[in-house]
């Protein structure tokens, strides 16, 4: 450990500085003999919540793409607490990696340490869900709220003109949300919801319930049941994320209504969820493939490095068709999954593992 | 000669002010101009407000039966939680390790069948065996090693938080769970859900044990004064050994319950129950007219509350405004609470 | 025979019987200080034992060993001749030793049968542990009945006054019939005469019984009457061993307070020259009926009646601890009606509660914090919010050679000490603030005779320049010596006023009693007197 | 009703079976064979060994004055909520609002400058006069009315969390914070940060408030017998509202720090700081010889805690060990502490 990047990659070679200039789009074509990895990079990898699946399921991404580079690296997990976001990652800085991959950790709980990387000129990247826009954060290609959210708002709405017996395909009913508001990304989610259903005038949001973090499932079991009581109408459900799922399918269950109401939601990365789509409980998620996330940051920083310039902030949006955004339900679900070697909940649509390893053994003959 | 308290509430809880029970009255009754027979209800009476107000709102939704056992069932685990943890709390230990113990004792059965593959019955057996270990050793640290409960229970929860994700690999486990372990959780008996009747039949037998019995009022002896207690020869290490195997024992039960209840385990299941089965101790405490803890005041308490969360979830407010009624609530029940208290 | 002879020997006659219960070389230190020396005696079955000793002399240390309460760092204690390890209070129980501590500690907020029967075979178990409550209030009843006390069982213990806790406590020692020992700890410390016949009947029955009775007490008249032999302490030895016929009074007051003789109190200032100081007229209040009383200035006036007449109540009233209902209080020229013990304080009261542990003691401050409590105010350090730590050592050594304070240093924690010097803690903090009406609640519960002295001429020094002091007692014998005038209070009111001279304490009690026939004839004598 | 647990006082917890503490200690030093050299640096010792082993696992980086640096930073704001809330533990009160009052606060002030474009100094005060009101409101809920503190600053930090919704429009806000308030979270002071030093000036202050001053003296008297300071003709009330006072003004300003520090406002904000306050103080009252609350022995906690929990994750081991680890170390200490205590 312990090295200096600045040293050891103009030891590595001397074409250096050549394509920094021309940042956007330097992709494959930038791809030329000589451009290889610097030596000695190391990583660490910053997990906001070890326990959630999303958050296994993204940091394994990182973990393989690093693997596939021979990028040694180490990881902290915060916990879900503030504090050892901080903390951690001021022990992840002390060991003086070339980047720090974070796994969807709001920049507010950690500016001291991004001031402090950035004053060291460590890049900081996002990887996995959005968070907040700062400064600090180098990269974050992430998949759209926007997009998952709409995906699985369409397929609300379509299931519901479906069920109009009257006037088929014009959506009507009742339906309830769930969400977050004071954490960005599931804001956006619930907004685009919002939007979506303001267009569709048969459908009414009866309900938007704030979930309480204090106490997540206990808190949305008791609400689903207490809403499904109060709209005996109610159609379906919509929710910002994959952990409401399985209180809100136990409420359900509780009120029998697991087959009157519908269950929407959008981002996927809870295998639980898959056992009860399957079952039926719930009935389609929006889902992106979080894995690609990984290796799209994996693969900025390491061309960045390759060609010795920063890192480019909008480059790997043109890899975003690898989130490959689809609805998974009953038709579609494989329950057979494993976090690895698949990185997605569903079989890939998109092998982007695949497509990296090939592109960096071409590029950086590894 | 009169049973009346007229020497000043010594040095409890609130006293500071009022010396002595006739005053403190005369003082209250002073600020507030309302009668003694409306003070008398003040807790319940606030709470009947907020329900009736939630009842001429949402009629048909709030006085369903379905929203009665829906209340109910939310409020089980928490209420099987709450009253064990009751139980040190009466001699005053308390047990923040029940978070923990939850999440662990729940883990632990379910990964026993799920991965190990045993027999439901026996996980279960084995979850309540080792739940009476870690009351015991919460009942060595404390009772006999003296160490503060406060901060050796919450040194413990640490180290069982930490040994759930050891058994779950840090994986929800949601496959592999014995169907006789989800009708454990899931089914109805006589149209009440099996968890309503686990935690009414674990409050009842918690109260008849703390009040009814021998063995119960010698927990509030030593929780009145544990000095007192030991010279008049209780086993004062032992019956503190008691409680906090009760609630270790209450907490892994409710972690079974939970799980079997949701179909699997989930990440960071114990720590809601903390806060809330302490709160709901404290209100049940405030709510008697003694102003202590117990069992059936901590079991009211978890669902007067689970009423008012849900009420507000009906009448479906904007989220921000569903906090401060639920606190408000509460607040203005606890500051009638103490004229209970002196009318008794 | 000399006392050490005596020392040595009673635990060769406890062999020889065969029954009885001895302890031989008690050693107990903390830390500097030697609470037990060498400590050996023996208590013959149906023999009363009293001990005197000064306070801190190690008496209820001796009692905590008996009681398995507190180990010995030496030493053992033999039941019948064989050698017993009491590592707990419930090793002493289960041999048939009950004991009643000198600490008033009880269950505030269980009942008095709880009190009296939770934790001995005599509570009623019913089946699956269930208490049996019907039975409970009637044994409860029927245990209190053998000490004349009528207490609801079924009232929580914590509105009970300091008496009344004080006799169920003792009830609960004194419940066994077929014992082995019964320990009393000053038992009497705020019974009146009344109460204490009740229990010294109760002893002889005991001891008729073949139990051995021990009893600790400051009250040298009734111990020399209820007592068979006396053990006087100093110091953590055992002085003396006799007797009762062996020991006179003032045999007792020299083991008890050294060769030094007390100094007599100061006469007291003639009637004619007295200034009202503090007049109530028709103040009532919680406790207290419409009573109508003065206080005149440079007075000691004494407050007597049977427990439960509301002298408590009364001295509450006057501290501004409880509010005042009806009537006037004056205190100089000025009338008062008093919004908290603060008001009462800014008008010149001082008020020394009766119940020290739970009104009066902060068990964990350090004796010096304990002691400057009430005064804090003069110990700033300059101007500053700051507390000097010099001025407050200061008052600390002065209140702990004035009140001769038996401690290992300032920085004792009040709770360790013994109750007596707790006890001097409490008026040290009080009359060192300097106030003008001294209303004194059981001033003296605790205190050794010499300090007793002591105390009294503290108050008449301070009540000379211009005060006054309300001396609530209920060890008749020293409140006919302390006061120039007596108030009598029966039910909750002020009834009488009497001149203690040349009252005998029976004439006293009966002034007392509630069916006294004629309070007009003592309110004669007081006027006249 | 006694909510101290850890008072030694005669009916106190920690107490059960030792009459008197020479007792105990005897009793204690039977069991353990230790020398009491050994035991009376046991509590401190736990944790210097602790820090032994990370010096040597990981030198370079556990030794750095940047790792020191780190690990007063991040236990700068807990170290301020923790010493605010002891005032009123000392007298028997839990606040448990410090929580709902810190991320209101906090983000109170962001939204005056960031929102309604207030200076930001103005903004401060204004936050700062809002924290006094809240404690004032808590003082007059519970000192003078008499509610159960616990109880009450529950409820009304539930209230809080609920207006930092409000405030907020439930929305995290990063933008339009005024430079100079970043600075004032983010600036250095002769290489120490500044959060460093507000923690350290307020610990001092509140320290010597509480320690050295007639007002202190009272808080603690308050706290070991109000009833005796009631009659000493001490103004309860208005003390305990002082002490309620001193930790809503401390969690506010903790706030402002905090989102300072971030540069935004955030969910959630202030929860994290509700448990780990009351072990601080908890943990501290263990570690003093008397077993009394104390700013100074919170302070310490929550330092010595955060050492461990940064060399724990400089040794980076895997996650769960890790809060067995945290756990095992923090129940140590605390079973040597007694000893301490005992032997002053
Ligand atoms: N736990 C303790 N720690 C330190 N010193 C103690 C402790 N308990 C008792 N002592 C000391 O031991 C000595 C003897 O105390 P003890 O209570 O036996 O006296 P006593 O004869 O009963 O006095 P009193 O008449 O005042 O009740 C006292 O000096 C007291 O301060
Ligand atoms: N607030 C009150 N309301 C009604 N009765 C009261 C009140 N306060 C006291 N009493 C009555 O006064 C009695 C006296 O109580 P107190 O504590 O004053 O004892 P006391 O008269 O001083 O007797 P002693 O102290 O000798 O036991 C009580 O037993 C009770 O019956
Ligand atoms: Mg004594
Ligand atoms: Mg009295």
């Amino acid at each position: 450990g312990g090295n200096d990047d600045e040293s050891s990659a103009s030891s590595g070679d001397s074409a250096a500085p050549a394509s920094a200039g021309d940042a956007s789009g330097a992709g494959e074509e930038a791809a030329k003999a000589g451009q290889d990895l610097p030596k000695g990079l190391t990583a660490g990898i910053l997990h906001v919540q070890g326990t959630a699946q999303s958050d296994q399921l993204i940091g394994y991404g990182v973990e393989d793409a690093l693997d596939a580079l021979e990028i040694p690296y180490s990881s902290q997990d915060a916990q879900g607490n503030p504090a050892k976001m901080a903390s951690g990652l001021d022990a992840l800085i002390n060991k003086n990696p070339s980047v720090v991959f974070g796994i969807s950790v709001e920049p507010a709980t950690i500016t001291a340490q991004l001031k402090k990387m950035q004053q060291k000129g460590i890049p900081y990247i996002n990887v996995g869900g959005t968070v907040a826009e700062s400064p600090l954060v180098a990269l974050s290609p992430v998949p759209s709220d926007y997009a998952q959210s709409a995906i699985a708002t369409q397929y609300l709405l379509n299931t519901l003109g479906a069920e109009n017996k009257e006037s088929p395909g014009t959506p009507v009913g009742e339906v309830a949300s769930f969400g977050f508001d004071p954490i960005y990304s599931l804001f956006q989610r619930r907004i685009t919801f919002e939007t979506m259903v303001k267009e569709a005038p048969g459908v009414k949001i009866v309900a938007d319930h704030q979930i309480d973090f204090e106490n997540p499932t206990g808190d949305i079991q008791s609400a689903t049941e207490s809403i499904v009581q109060a709209n005996p109408d109610l159609k379906a459900i919509y929710s910002c994320c994959d952990f409401t799922l399985p209180p809100i399918a136990a409420g359900l269950r509780q009120a029998g209504a697991t087959d009157k109401v519908k269950v929407v939601s959008a981002q996927l990365a809870d295998p639980a969820v898959l056992d009860l789509i399957q079952k039926g409980e719930i009935d389609a998620v929006g889902n992106a493939a979080l894995g690609a996330s990984s290796w799209m940051a994996v693969d900025e920083f390491a061309s960045s490095e390759a060609e010795k310039r920063e890192i480019c902030r909008t480059c790997w949006m043109k890899n975003e068709y690898m989130f490959a955004y689809s609805m998974v339900d009953k038709e579609n679900v494989d329950p057979s999954f494993d976090l690895r070697p698949d990185f997605a909940i569903n079989p890939l649509i998109v092998d982007y593992p695949g497509y990296f390893e090939a592109k960096w053994k071409k590029e950086y003959g590894l | 000669m009169s049973t009346k308290p007229l020497s000043p509430a010594p040095a409890g809880a609130g006293a500071g002010g009022p010396t002595t029970v006739a005053e403190a009255e005369a003082r209250a009754q002073r600020w507030r101009g309302l009668g003694p027979r409306v003070r008398r209800f003040g807790v319940i009476g606030t709470f009947l407000l907020a329900f009736a107000v939630f009842a001429i709102l949402k009629p048909d939704e709030f006085l369903s039966w379905d929203n009665f056992s829906n209340i109910l069932s939310s409020a089980a685990v928490p209420a099987i939680v709450a009253c064990g943890l009751t139980v040190p709390l009466i001699m005053d230990d308390f047990d923040l390790s029940i978070g923990g113990v939850l999440a662990f004792i729940g883990s632990l059965v379910v990964v026993l069948q799920a991965t190990n593959d045993w027999n439901y019955e026996l996980a279960m057996l084995f979850g309540l065996l080792a739940a009476v270990a870690i009351g015991l050793l919460n009942g060595l640290l404390i009772a006999r090693l003296g160490g503060s409960s406060f901060v050796i229970t919450l040194a413990l929860g640490s180290v069982y938080a930490g040994l759930v994700l050891w058994v779950t690999d840090s994986q929800t486990i949601y496959s592999g769970l014995k169907p006789g372990f989800l009708s454990f959780g899931q089914d109805s008996l006589l149209g009440i859900r099996l968890p309503i009747i686990y935690a009414i039949v674990i409050a009842v037998a918690l109260f008849l044990l703390t009040e009814r019995t021998v063995l119960g009022r010698k927990f509030y002896a030593v929780g009145e004064n544990s000095t007192a207690a030991y010279l008049t020869g209780m086993p004062v290490k032992r019956l503190r050994t008691y409680g906090l195997v009760l609630s270790a024992l209450a907490a892994g039960f409710g972690g079974m319950v939970l799980f079997a209840q949701a179909g699997s385990t989930y990440a960071n299941a114990g720590s809601p129950f903390l806060l809330a089965g302490f709160s709901a101790a404290f209100l049940g405490a405030a709510l008697r007219s003694n102003g202590r803890f117990s069992v059936l005041g901590s079991a009211i308490s978890v669902v007067l509350v689970q009423t008012v969360a849900t009420g507000l979830v009906i009448v479906s407010l904007p989220s921000w405004t569903i906090n401060v009624f639920e606190g408000s609530i509460l607040a203005v029940a606890i500051l009638l609470a103490p004229q209970v208290r002196i009318w008794k | 025979m000399t006392p050490a002879e005596n020392a040595s020997d009673p635990a060769g006659r406890a062999n020889a019987s065969g029954r009885g219960i001895a302890v031989e070389g008690l050693n107990k230190r903390y830390a500097a200080v030697v609470a037990l020396a060498d400590v050996s005696l023996s208590f013959a079955p149906g023999e009363i034992t009293g001990i005197v000793g000064k306070n801190g002399a190690g008496k209820s240390t001796l009692i905590k060993v008996l009681s398995g309460a507190v180990r010995p760092d030496s030493g053992t204690v033999l039941v019948d001749g064989h050698p017993v390890s009491l590592g707990q209070p419930s090793d002493a129980l289960h041999r048939g030793i009950l004991t009643m501590h000198q600490q008033l500690e009880t269950f505030g907020g269980l009942t008095v049968a709880e009190n009296l029967l939770l934790g001995t075979p005599h509570f009623p178990r019913g089946p699956g542990g269930m208490v049996r409550w019907r039975t409970l209030w009637k044994r409860a009843e029927a245990v209190l009945e053998k000490l004349r006390v009528e207490i609801d069982p079924r009232a929580p213990m914590d509105g009970l006054s300091v008496a009344d806790r004080r006799m169920v406590t003792l009830a609960r020692a004194l419940v066994d019939d077929d014992g082995r020992m019964v320990i009393l700890d000053e038992p009497t410390e705020s019974l009146t005469a009344a109460e204490a016949d009740h229990l010294f009947e109760r002893m002889r029955e005991l001891r008729a019984r073949g139990i051995c009775v021990i009893y600790v007490s400051h009250r040298l008249e009734e111990i020399s009457a209820m007592s068979d032999r006396i053990v006087a302490m100093r110091d953590g030895e055992v002085i003396a061993d006799g007797a009762t016929a062996e020991f006179d009074r003032a045999r007792l007051v020299e083991l008890i307070a050294g060769p030094e003789e007390a100094k007599p109190s100061p006469a007291a200032i003639p009637a004619s020259q007295r200034q009202p100081l503090l007049v109530a007229e028709g103040l009532s209040g919680p406790g207290v009926a419409p009573s109508s009383f003065s206080l005149h200035e440079g007075e000691i006036v004494g407050l007597c009646g049977l427990a439960g007449s509301g002298r408590s109540a009364l001295a509450r009233l006057l501290a501004g601890a409880t509010r005042a209902e009806h009537g006037t209080l004056r205190i100089g020229e000025q009338e008062h009606s008093f919004g908290g013990p603060h008001d009462a304080i800014l008008a010149g009261v001082v008020f020394v509660p009766e119940d020290r542990r739970q009104q009066a003691l902060f068990p964990t401050f350090t004796l010096e914090e304990d002691v400057v409590a009430g005064s804090l105010e003069k110990l700033r350090w300059g101007r500053t919010p700051f507390v000097s730590r010099r001025a407050q050592k200061r008052a600390a050594t002065a209140a702990i050679a004035d009140f001769n304070i038996a401690a290992a240093g300032g920085e004792q924690l009040t709770q360790t000490l013994s109750g007596g010097n707790q006890q001097k803690v409490v008026l040290a903090r009080w009359l060192s603030t300097g106030g003008r009406v001294l209303v004194l609640d059981e001033p003296t519960q605790g205190i050794d005779v010499g300090t007793r002295a002591e105390i009294s001429a503290q108050v008449r020094s301070a009540v000379e320049g211009g005060g006054c002091a309300l001396w609530i007692s209920s060890d008749f014998e020293e409140i006919l010596t302390v006061s120039d005038r007596l108030l009598i209070m029966r039910e909750h009111q002020v009834v009488a006023e009497i001149s203690p001279k040349g009252l005998s304490q029976a004439e006293l009690l009966s002034a007392c009693l509630p069916d006294q026939p004629d309070p007009a004839a003592a309110e004669a004598a007081g006027a006249h007197g």
